[in-house]
């Protein structure tokens, strides 16, 4: 594989100067992706499951076809692969429905504050209103959850156990698998919030033995507004649907109804066919690509910025033993809004804010950082470009000092 | 007039199972065993009840309403299994289910009359109608755990 | 405007043979709708609202501009237009949020046989839990809903109607605006189901004075994925959101959260971008061609087609005082799936089903029935070739009687 | 080292309101009309306080935290509308927003150092850094309802 080749199916990368290094925040859609939406847009447009006729039924192919491409990249049964909106739609939707019905008052969930806001909010709402408790997995000094921390917070109250497996503002990667073993122990069920993982890392649902697990298709080259909730079978079976409509049922009576199995009774009216559609494409990119190439290219990328990052002064690293592709920084005495900006004149395309992790911030004692993520397509010129112009939002605002 | 592929789909022995279908009817006994199938987007519904004696099915009924294709199917699949041995009404299910996709598949097994479904590959949108009482009859023997020889 | 032209827009039509009469279940989508689409996957394909470099706010502009055209297009406040995944999650987010929270035992939701599944089952599942008592307005003798005879089922007790303005069954068009006055007077809230509606004619929501209507970008030139759920602003503003998470908080403690106003409180996460796009693009299409040709176009080919099949013997039309481009009908003796496998062979695209309205199959006495659905790229020729498809399904299944 | 468009951006008067901002720091009492913003997406956050008498606006204090382009901001517009009618400071609110957003302005209204705000136009990205202290004043006048002069 080669990066400079890769980079022709972007059609930014090939026709800018852009570097673009805000991949956790979604990444670049390349063209066998369009592709596969404008063939459904164009060849089709057409609503599916419910057609009797041919264009129907092929749209219909395809985004079952999806549904099965997403059942073995994660390794999943195809019934267990619920279309979402996004990620933060799933990861709502197990606590709409598990959450709501299954918590008690002083049933304990546990999260972190290292979580993004839809991993953690959702349980902060069923707690609030369940008067279960939230629990905050105590973070080490480097802000990472850890084994050992999580064991000191894990109960027999314990019900729910939601984190992250990579950290969107640190990039850490969560010890999960220990955490489910530990959990299920204790009888917990455990929901991954998996959308930093899944577009850069290869992950089996059935090794993790997690619950749940959700991740979007807008960070992995696939398009907006779809996402994936995994779930165990019996879980989902066993579960209320939260959206009543049209194709989640079977029987509709006047005072009452009856459910189609899951996955469809939580697919609520016409579903997200080009979503799905273009979310398969996707997959097959990624699958072309490799998770080995992916995985090597943003390690060696990681490896050179933070050792160019090093050697400037006045930057405060938040995360020099980042896991994955996201460090977090700031320019010392420079509010990171400001900072962007020149990144921006300098066609840096970068991540200044709360990165939807406010609690973190809060732990950091910082309003905002500079958040610089990789994904494969990205090239040491992209690293350069990057520290250059950190460099000279250095050296202007040092004139106003 | 001709009807071109309609003919391959709609053959007269399918036709004449929808118009006079076979073993239609359900049993009351605890002895059956027993599926209800539905496809609710096409309002199909189907139940299957079948009794199996020694590995041999040696009863088969069915009853719901449909297409001319889903119930003309379950009284073709009636008549096509009544007799057999478990281990080869599963074979045949396999064997019918690739010829109605149109994938690959052994014209030696004897199929009986199911064999006109052939012309359901070429209409994919009236697969799952050619396929529900096949389902039904994989799950009544799946859901009961009916023993398989060994 | 000549239909010809119009149909070069969209590449089934101008490249194939179809007769594409399914259009109450989706529409075609034209070339400028998913040039738009385009744009946006192929130039910009980043995140919105939280980019502060170029890209990122490119994107946010044509998304809030999308949401501007919507605005613009019925006739209510930029903030009063929240997006989502389409009309059935729009119905479902007043039942979740507004239902949930507001009604009382035995307070009563009006609402019809006449519904799409995803109108009456939201408030279905309300009413059940909350033990209110759902009420079926009574259909006159041709299936309609009357002001007569909503007002024989509204109260005191009234807290909710929720009813469709164009139903997608028989083509009826709800005689909602004096509804809407009668609802009020009592003080009741109206949720207007306007998937069928926004599509084919103007819609003007101040001008109705309803609460809340909900429409689907799919039906109407635009992407699957994306619906529009508007809300009376003070009605928005005191509603609890329903999903949690990013892009919809202000403050976020471990314990506590507040929201942004309305719309945002409602949009949790990634957005639909390329959806909210590509459904502003759909509106400058229909406001191009014009809502004026569109009603003429729909009306002059139902005259024809009611025309043409009214010759035939052996032919059941339930709705034959239709007001709209919904024609529903079926064949005597021939089971409406088998009529849909004639009319794919001949290249006639149309429905048999339920049509997500199976109360309403329940009062007609039928499994199912045939619709034929027509919006202004329909011609002549669509109809005569399902004439023709007819009477070939009339004498193939003939042979076997 | 030229910094281009940078330098229409951070104008020397933008960075010495940032480092030294007037009227900082908020009061009490109860005759101060005030208003709390936010922008959570970056974290701005700002609280304006202002007095009134007889349509004239005299005092105005401003707290809160952001970047240099919405801190500055808010020192400037204080000093720009201290004195001024409030029929005036609605219009040099129009007036600015218009010039941010890189729209056609007025030039004759005297805006004071309010002017050199006019380089945001060339960056969109922060135009809500440039205008949130505006807003605020938008709304501390509108949210009090304080008289307008016919
Ligand atoms: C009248 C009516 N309401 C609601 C819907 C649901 O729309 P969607 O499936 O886009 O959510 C439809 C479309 O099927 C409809 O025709
Ligand atoms: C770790 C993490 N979880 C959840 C989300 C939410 O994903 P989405 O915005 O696509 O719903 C994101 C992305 O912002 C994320 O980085």
């Amino acid at each position: 594989m080669d990066v400079n080749e890769i980079r022709q199916d972007f059609w930014v990368l090939a026709n800018s100067s852009l570097a673009y290094l805000d991949n956790a925040a979604s990444s670049l859609k390349p063209k066998p992706v369009i592709d596969m939406i404008n063939h459904y847009y164009r060849d089709l447009g057409v609503n599916i499951h419910r057609g009797v006729y041919r264009l129907s039924y092929e749209a219909t192919d395809l985004y079952e076809k999806a549904r099965q491409k997403v059942a073995d990249f994660i390794n999943c049964k195809f019934e267990e692969v619920v279309f979402t909106r996004g990620a933060s739609s799933a990861l709502n939707l197990v606590a709409s429905s598990l959450g709501m019905n299954e918590i008690k008052a002083g049933d304990e969930i546990i999260t972190s504050e290292l979580e993004h806001h839809s991993s953690m909010l959702p349980w902060q709402n069923v707690a609030r209103i369940k008067k279960a408790k939230l629990v905050y997995v105590p973070l080490n000094e480097e802000k990472k959850i850890t084994v050992e921390n999580f064991k000191k917070v894990l109960s027999d109250k314990t019900k729910i156990v939601a984190l992250n497996y990579v950290s969107n503002a640190m990039g850490y990667i969560t010890p999960i698998k220990e955490i489910i073993n530990l959990a299920h122990e204790k009888g917990a069920i455990v929901i991954v919030d998996a959308a930093q993982a899944v577009p850069h890392q290869s992950v089996d649902v059935k090794a993790l033995d997690c619950d749940f697990l959700a991740f979007s298709g807008h960070k992995m080259c696939g398009p907006t507004g779809i996402g994936v909730l995994y779930g165990k079978y019996e879980f989902l079976q066993s579960m209320e649907p939260i959206e009543f409509g049209g194709d989640m049922i079977d029987y509709v009576g006047l005072q009452e109804v009856t459910y189609k199995d899951a996955p469809y009774k939580f697919e609520t009216g016409t579903p997200l066919i080009a979503g799905a559609i273009g979310l398969g494409g996707a997959i097959d990119y990624l699958l072309n690509i490799g998770f080995d190439f992916i995985v090597k290219q943003e390690e060696e990328l990681r490896t050179y910025l933070l050792k160019e990052m090093k050697k400037l002064s006045d930057i405060t690293i938040y995360n020099p033993t980042t896991e994955t592709g996201i460090i977090a920084f700031n320019i010392n005495g420079v509010h990171p809004h400001d900072a962007a900006s020149v990144f921006d004149e300098d066609d840096v395309a970068i991540r200044a804010g709360h990165h939807c992790a406010q609690p973190l911030m809060h732990c950091l004692n910082q309003i905002a950082t500079i958040r610089a993520s990789l994904y494969f397509y990205n090239n040491k010129a992209d690293i350069d470009k990057l520290i250059k112009a950190i460099k000279k939002a250095k050296s202007f605002f040092a004139q106003f000092m | 007039m001709s009807y071109g592929n309609l003919e391959t789909l709609y053959r007269q022995v399918i036709m004449d199972h929808y118009k006079n279908p076979r073993n239609k009817g359900l049993k009351s006994g605890e002895d059956y065993y027993q599926v209800h199938l539905k496809n609710p987007t096409c309002g199909d519904d189907l139940t299957l009840q079948i009794k199996v004696k020694n590995n041999y099915i040696t009863e088969v009924h069915h009853d719901g309403s449909g297409c001319s294709i889903s119930m003309s199917a379950a009284s073709v699949m009636s008549e096509t299994i009544m007799g057999l041995k478990i281990e080869d009404a599963k074979k045949i299910i396999d064997n019918y289910l690739h010829m109605v996709k149109g994938e690959a598949y052994d014209a030696e097994i004897d199929m009986g009359d199911a064999i006109v479904y052939q012309g359901v590959s070429q209409f994919p949108a009236r697969f799952k109608c050619a396929t529900i009482a096949w389902n039904a009859l994989d799950k009544v023997l799946e859901k009961h755990k009916v023993p398989d020889e060994k």
